[in-house]
């Protein structure tokens, strides 16, 4: 009958392999060889110029509002790497390279934020959701993909994107629990970006760090550099490896940086100072990356232009084939989606749908 | 043949679409080892397993928003909320989410799942035990709404819901679990999701109703049949969300005159839909404005005070009468 | 006076309340620093500091859970959902307790709060930003759910709302946010709450709307004057739960003919409860069937389709003639 | 750029003071003079003769459902003493000694399990919320009252009871991360009672402990017995002070075993063994404590007498005054308190209920 300090089980890490210069931790390092760090690079770099096309294409009015991925791309690329076809992906909605790298059209972007359902239509044979935009309530869906994998006795996972902020809501805490308690193959991959629109992370929540908020489930939690490549890959292989293997979930935090707005239609120089973006400016995840594979001799001056052209080519032409979808719309679409058998009140809906559109492009 | 009351039948239903479909899977909290609170998942966990009948942490969120999850997987979720009004800590995930993948990923994607929840007054339960909300439901785009009345009807209607390829919410109307028997089919059967019954044929009057205020009702239509020589029609709805506009205007075509009942709140309620559908379809043939018996605009009672409160065959009969003779 | 759109037209009536009541806070996601994701809370934060501006952690349910609390310590919280879609996620909040504390208490415990949100379609918005939901809490007993049209009713229908002592649900239109300006008098000015307007007067025909809608419902009316010589009464509901029953009655016995428009789902919206309500009330003086142009039983479109979907003059104007034709 | 294992700085603690054959740690002794003492016993001795009461009431069909409180009058008893009439309390349902201790009349559950809308009429000048049935959705309302204290500068405390069920829900994540972003003075008492109706603690989260879940939120959590009186009374008395003195949040997780059925609707022998009942059974918190102060000399057989008959008649005096209750009730009531003004047509809805109501008393 004491008084004493519980010890929790659980364990919370910290990892990181490449610094800032690009210097490499060798004990650490993950050994990946030369196709696939080039196949990350370009992913990379294809995500961020689709990003700085995207923000043009609102500017010019020819999507709506936009939300950017611009500094995370080492966070929700490489970790999306990891993945197997079978494993499944589930994003919040700053992950565009990762559903890319899983066999989405480039454009698919463009059409979510061009205000098109279009862009929420998975490719067939791909295991990924859409872009997800009430804050956490993709966590439980994600979390009962990985519930159907277990009681199925499928050897794969499912990671779950979200941001720092989405932490707070009940959805987060309660797909939590369930992962913890049914012993999941769930990788919860939260963007610590810093931001949430304007409130700062210390706003958000008072624990230290959002890996720890694992151990109130019973499971693990690593914060790993989100802007390191390779501690993102390794942390995130470790998880997978648990999930595949029965270990379990594993909460990732990816401490990075949200280096542009919100979206669109924020403006940031309300919150938050330019010295604090410009100080993880230093800390660009490509740059990052670029300059470790320029160490290993695996880029040089000529294939990054070689690479910079080929994604120039590669996001004209995925705004081409967005620009050509506009065409393709019918007002009626909104009807022929909603149930497997309209019901006839929704015909009849339907029905004095067209009548209207009809007459009023007379 | 069977005689079983609403909480076999709905057994009955859960048994034949775990066995006949091996994707589906029952959620929710104490259905597995206690089998329900009220017993309406009687020894499913012993026949299929802890995989098939699973007891889930107090979360209802987490419940339909892994429902989604398994959905998606391909497995075929029954969630249950263990009661109507606990089904608010989910309305983000039904709202945002259960009613919506289909028509967001353009058909890639689809949702056949099921909410069953107990809902309703009259069974003498605490605060939050006695509410009727499906108009909330038949409100949201995307989702059906069905309410069953009698256990015939609830097994069927049920066992359709699970096979249906789109998400049902499903209310149990726990004022008639157990309060009658009635004969079933051996052999599983189903019944359109979206049709309403005629109950009973008449012609000088039609009550509309649906869930457990369909005894109330039909006790009313008895009572202006013999006291009256009333020719009263009879329909239940059974699904409220669609509405079968069809039955509702054929009805109201032959009688001119109509009574809605239901136990949930008035505003924006199933009666006031039904009433802008008749007027809509059928303004010319009304011989009397259509009235409604329904909850009134307040809190349910706790159940000192809920007798009174719940609409009962007399309420009903006198404002059919006014209809009557208007 | 001064000539200023709904957006400063809110942020005045939010700073006559804080100035007036020192037990007024506001809660919200990004309302301070940040001044609102639509400016409503510009400068406020400056003007009477982090203890009554208060920018709070992402999570709806906290937002009106805790709301609830500090009204029961005895202050006034005005709570900010960032968008009416995000609501959701603090419904149970809202449904069940927000809506019923008077009562369960019996009065010990009141609950003067008012959560404000922006509805509606219109200003192409991503997916979850463009619905109308107004009916659902219409339909939860115990609240009030008030919809300004224009800057000058925003700001009077807001401050009383924030003086009001019973919980309100306030819909700003945010397609009417910057739309357009109107004179406001400098001194604080109020508008009853559940009371309709008589926007302009009429003898052949109500239209009946609210919110965002009152825009085209006017345009139409306009159309009908100046293209068919149709006298038209437009009938502004501000308050869609209580609803002026009166303020209905009294048009429609004058014109015996009525268009209700919204642009939320049909089935089981407002417009149910404005026909059901005239079927009750005004029967005999009907002309021909009430018409209701709402939004369709499906999910609001992403932008790229959004404007055709949203009712607008036209199809108000076509559904009049038929009205008048009848 | 390491692989470092993470330190949380908040504490996770565990509390016992008493032992079960009633003996003390002399060193953890609180030193609650005899007056404070037998005050604890005579409540918690009167909260188990009105649970029992209640019990059989239920049974001869005179109140509805009924959730009884069994086994858990330590923790709630010992911990509600600590408040001032200031600090504010909210119960779930398993508090009915807390109440009454705040000031609540004896036949408050009698009345609320009884369908009497009036068993939730707090009473004037007690800082109490009446009973919460959804479960954990009185946790952010007792996060906000606490929130109204620290922005009134109110060197007072709130405290939240739940049980262990309730920590899986969103609310209480919500209302939890709140409390530590804005400090506030808030005690989260969780009544582990290690069952939700039939859902035991393992199977509801995978967190070895309660109280490590406030590691998640940035504030500290102590695990303490909950069948032991003082060692109840002194976390919470700790928490309170901490609460009163600006320190922020606690949470506190009380060990202890509902000991009777969920409710009378309920039926244990479906779910857990007569043997874990059983060894909880020798645990009881009131014998417990009833041993301690008997070694103390603080109690006697004659003592024990007078307080059961003291209790006894209080018991009988609530069943009266509930049992008068029926005929001071009116139907209409359900308008009464609806709103400040009733509106039209609640008016005209009041008085259609009325004649509906007459004609059928006819
Ligand atoms: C439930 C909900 N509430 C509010 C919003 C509005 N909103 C959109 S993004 C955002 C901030 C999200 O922050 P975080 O989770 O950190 O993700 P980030 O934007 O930084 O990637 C908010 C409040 C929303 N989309 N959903
Ligand atoms: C939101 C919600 N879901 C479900 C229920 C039904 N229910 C009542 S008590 C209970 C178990 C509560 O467990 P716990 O929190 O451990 O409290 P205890 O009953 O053990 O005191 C459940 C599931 C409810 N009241 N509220
Ligand atoms: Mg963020
Ligand atoms: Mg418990």
């Amino acid at each position: 009958m004491p008084r004493k300090r519980i010890t929790i089980r659980p364990t919370v890490e910290y990892l990181s392999i490449l610094n800032e210069t690009g210097d490499l931790d060798e004990a650490l390092d993950p050994g990946l060889d030369a196709d696939r760090c080039l196949y990350l690079y370009r992913l990379m770099v294809l995500t961020r110029r689709l990003d700085e096309r995207c923000i043009n294409l609102q500017r010019q009015g020819r999507i709506g509002t936009y939300g950017p991925s611009r500094g995370e791309e080492a966070a929700h690329c490489a970790s999306a790497i990891v993945l197997e076809p079978q494993d499944w992906l589930v994003p919040a909605f700053r992950q565009p390279g990762a559903l890319i790298h899983r066999g989405w059209p480039e454009e698919h972007a463009m059409l979510f934020w061009g205000g098109f359902e279009e862009g929420c239509r998975t490719p067939d044979g791909v295991n990924d959701l859409p872009l997800n935009v009430p804050i956490a309530s993709q966590v439980p869906h994600a979390m009962g993909i990985a519930w159907g994998m277990k009681l199925r006795h499928d050897p794969h996972g499912v990671i779950v994107y979200l941001g720092d902020g989405a932490t707070s809501e009940g959805d987060f805490h309660e797909a939590m629990n369930f992962a913890g308690v049914y012993h999941l193959p769930l990788v919860v991959f939260v963007q610590n970006n810093h931001w949430a629109i304007s409130l700062p992370l210390s706003a958000q929540t008072a624990s230290e760090t959002i890996a720890q908020k694992a151990l109130a489930y019973g499971f693990s939690g690593i914060q790993v550099d989100g802007n390191d490549a390779l501690a993102v890959y390794v942390a995130t292989r470790e998880a997978f490896e648990r999930a595949r293997s029965g270990g379990g979930p594993t909460l990732i935090e990816a401490v990075t940086y949200r280096m542009s707005v919100h979206t669109t239609a924020d403006d940031p120089t309300k919150y938050r100072s330019d010295d604090e973006v410009q100080a993880w400016e230093k800390r660009d995840p490509i740059a990052r990356f670029e300059r470790y594979l320029r160490g290993r001799k695996l880029l040089n001056d000529e294939l990054v232009r070689e690479i910079e052209d080929d994604v120039q080519e590669r996001v004209r032409a995925a705004v081409e084939r967005y620009e050509g979808y506009r065409d393709r719309i019918d007002p009626l679409d909104c009807f022929k989606y909603m149930y497997a058998d309209l019901p006839a009140e929704l015909v009849a809906q339907r029905e004095e749908f067209r009548q209207a559109i009809e007459r009023e492009a007379r | 043949m069977a005689q079983l009351n609403m909480v076999k039948a709905l057994n009955l239903a859960l048994r034949e679409a775990l066995a006949e479909d091996d994707r589906v899977v029952l959620l929710g909290q104490d259905i597995g080892q206690d089998e329900g609170v009220f017993r309406v998942t009687e020894s499913l966990l012993k026949e299929f397993g802890p995989k098939r009948v699973i007891d889930t942490p107090l979360a209802e969120g987490a419940i339909v928003g892994g429902g989604i999850g398994l959905a998606l997987y391909g497995l075929r979720p029954v969630c249950e909320m263990q009661f109507s009004g606990f089904a608010h800590q989910a309305y983000h995930q039904i709202e945002n989410h259960m009613s919506r993948f289909r028509n967001r990923t353009r058909g890639r994607f689809t949702l056949p799942m099921v909410i069953r929840m107990p809902y309703g007054g009259g069974i003498r339960a605490v605060e939050h035990h006695s509410e009727s909300r499906e108009a909330v439901y038949a409100h949201t785009p995307g989702l059906y709404m069905v309410i069953p009345s009698t256990p015939r009807n609830a097994r069927a209607l049920l066992l359709e819901s699970i096979r249906h390829p789109d998400p049902v919410i499903f209310f149990e109307p726990k004022a008639v679990y157990r309060a009658f028997r009635e004969d079933l089919p051996d052999e599983p059967e189903t019944m359109p999701l979206g049709k309403a019954q005629v109950v009973c044929e008449g012609s000088d009057l039609t009550l509309i109703s649906y869930g457990a205020m369909m005894r109330p009702t039909l006790e009313a239509a008895d009572d202006l049949a013999s006291e009256d020589g009333s020719s009263v029609e009879v329909l239940d709805l059974l699904t409220v969300s669609p509405i079968d506009t069809e039955a509702i205007t054929a009805s109201i075509r032959k009688t001119g005159r109509a009574v809605v009942v239901h136990e949930g709140p008035r505003r924006c309620g199933i009666g006031a839909e039904v009433m802008a559908r008749i007027m809509e379809t059928s303004l010319e043939y009304l011989e009397a404005p259509v009235r409604r018996i329904t909850g009134y605009d307040v809190q349910f009672p706790y159940f000192a005070r809920e007798q009174l409160f719940l609409p009962g065959p007399q309420r009903i009969v006198h404002a059919a009468r006014e209809v009557l003779a208007y």
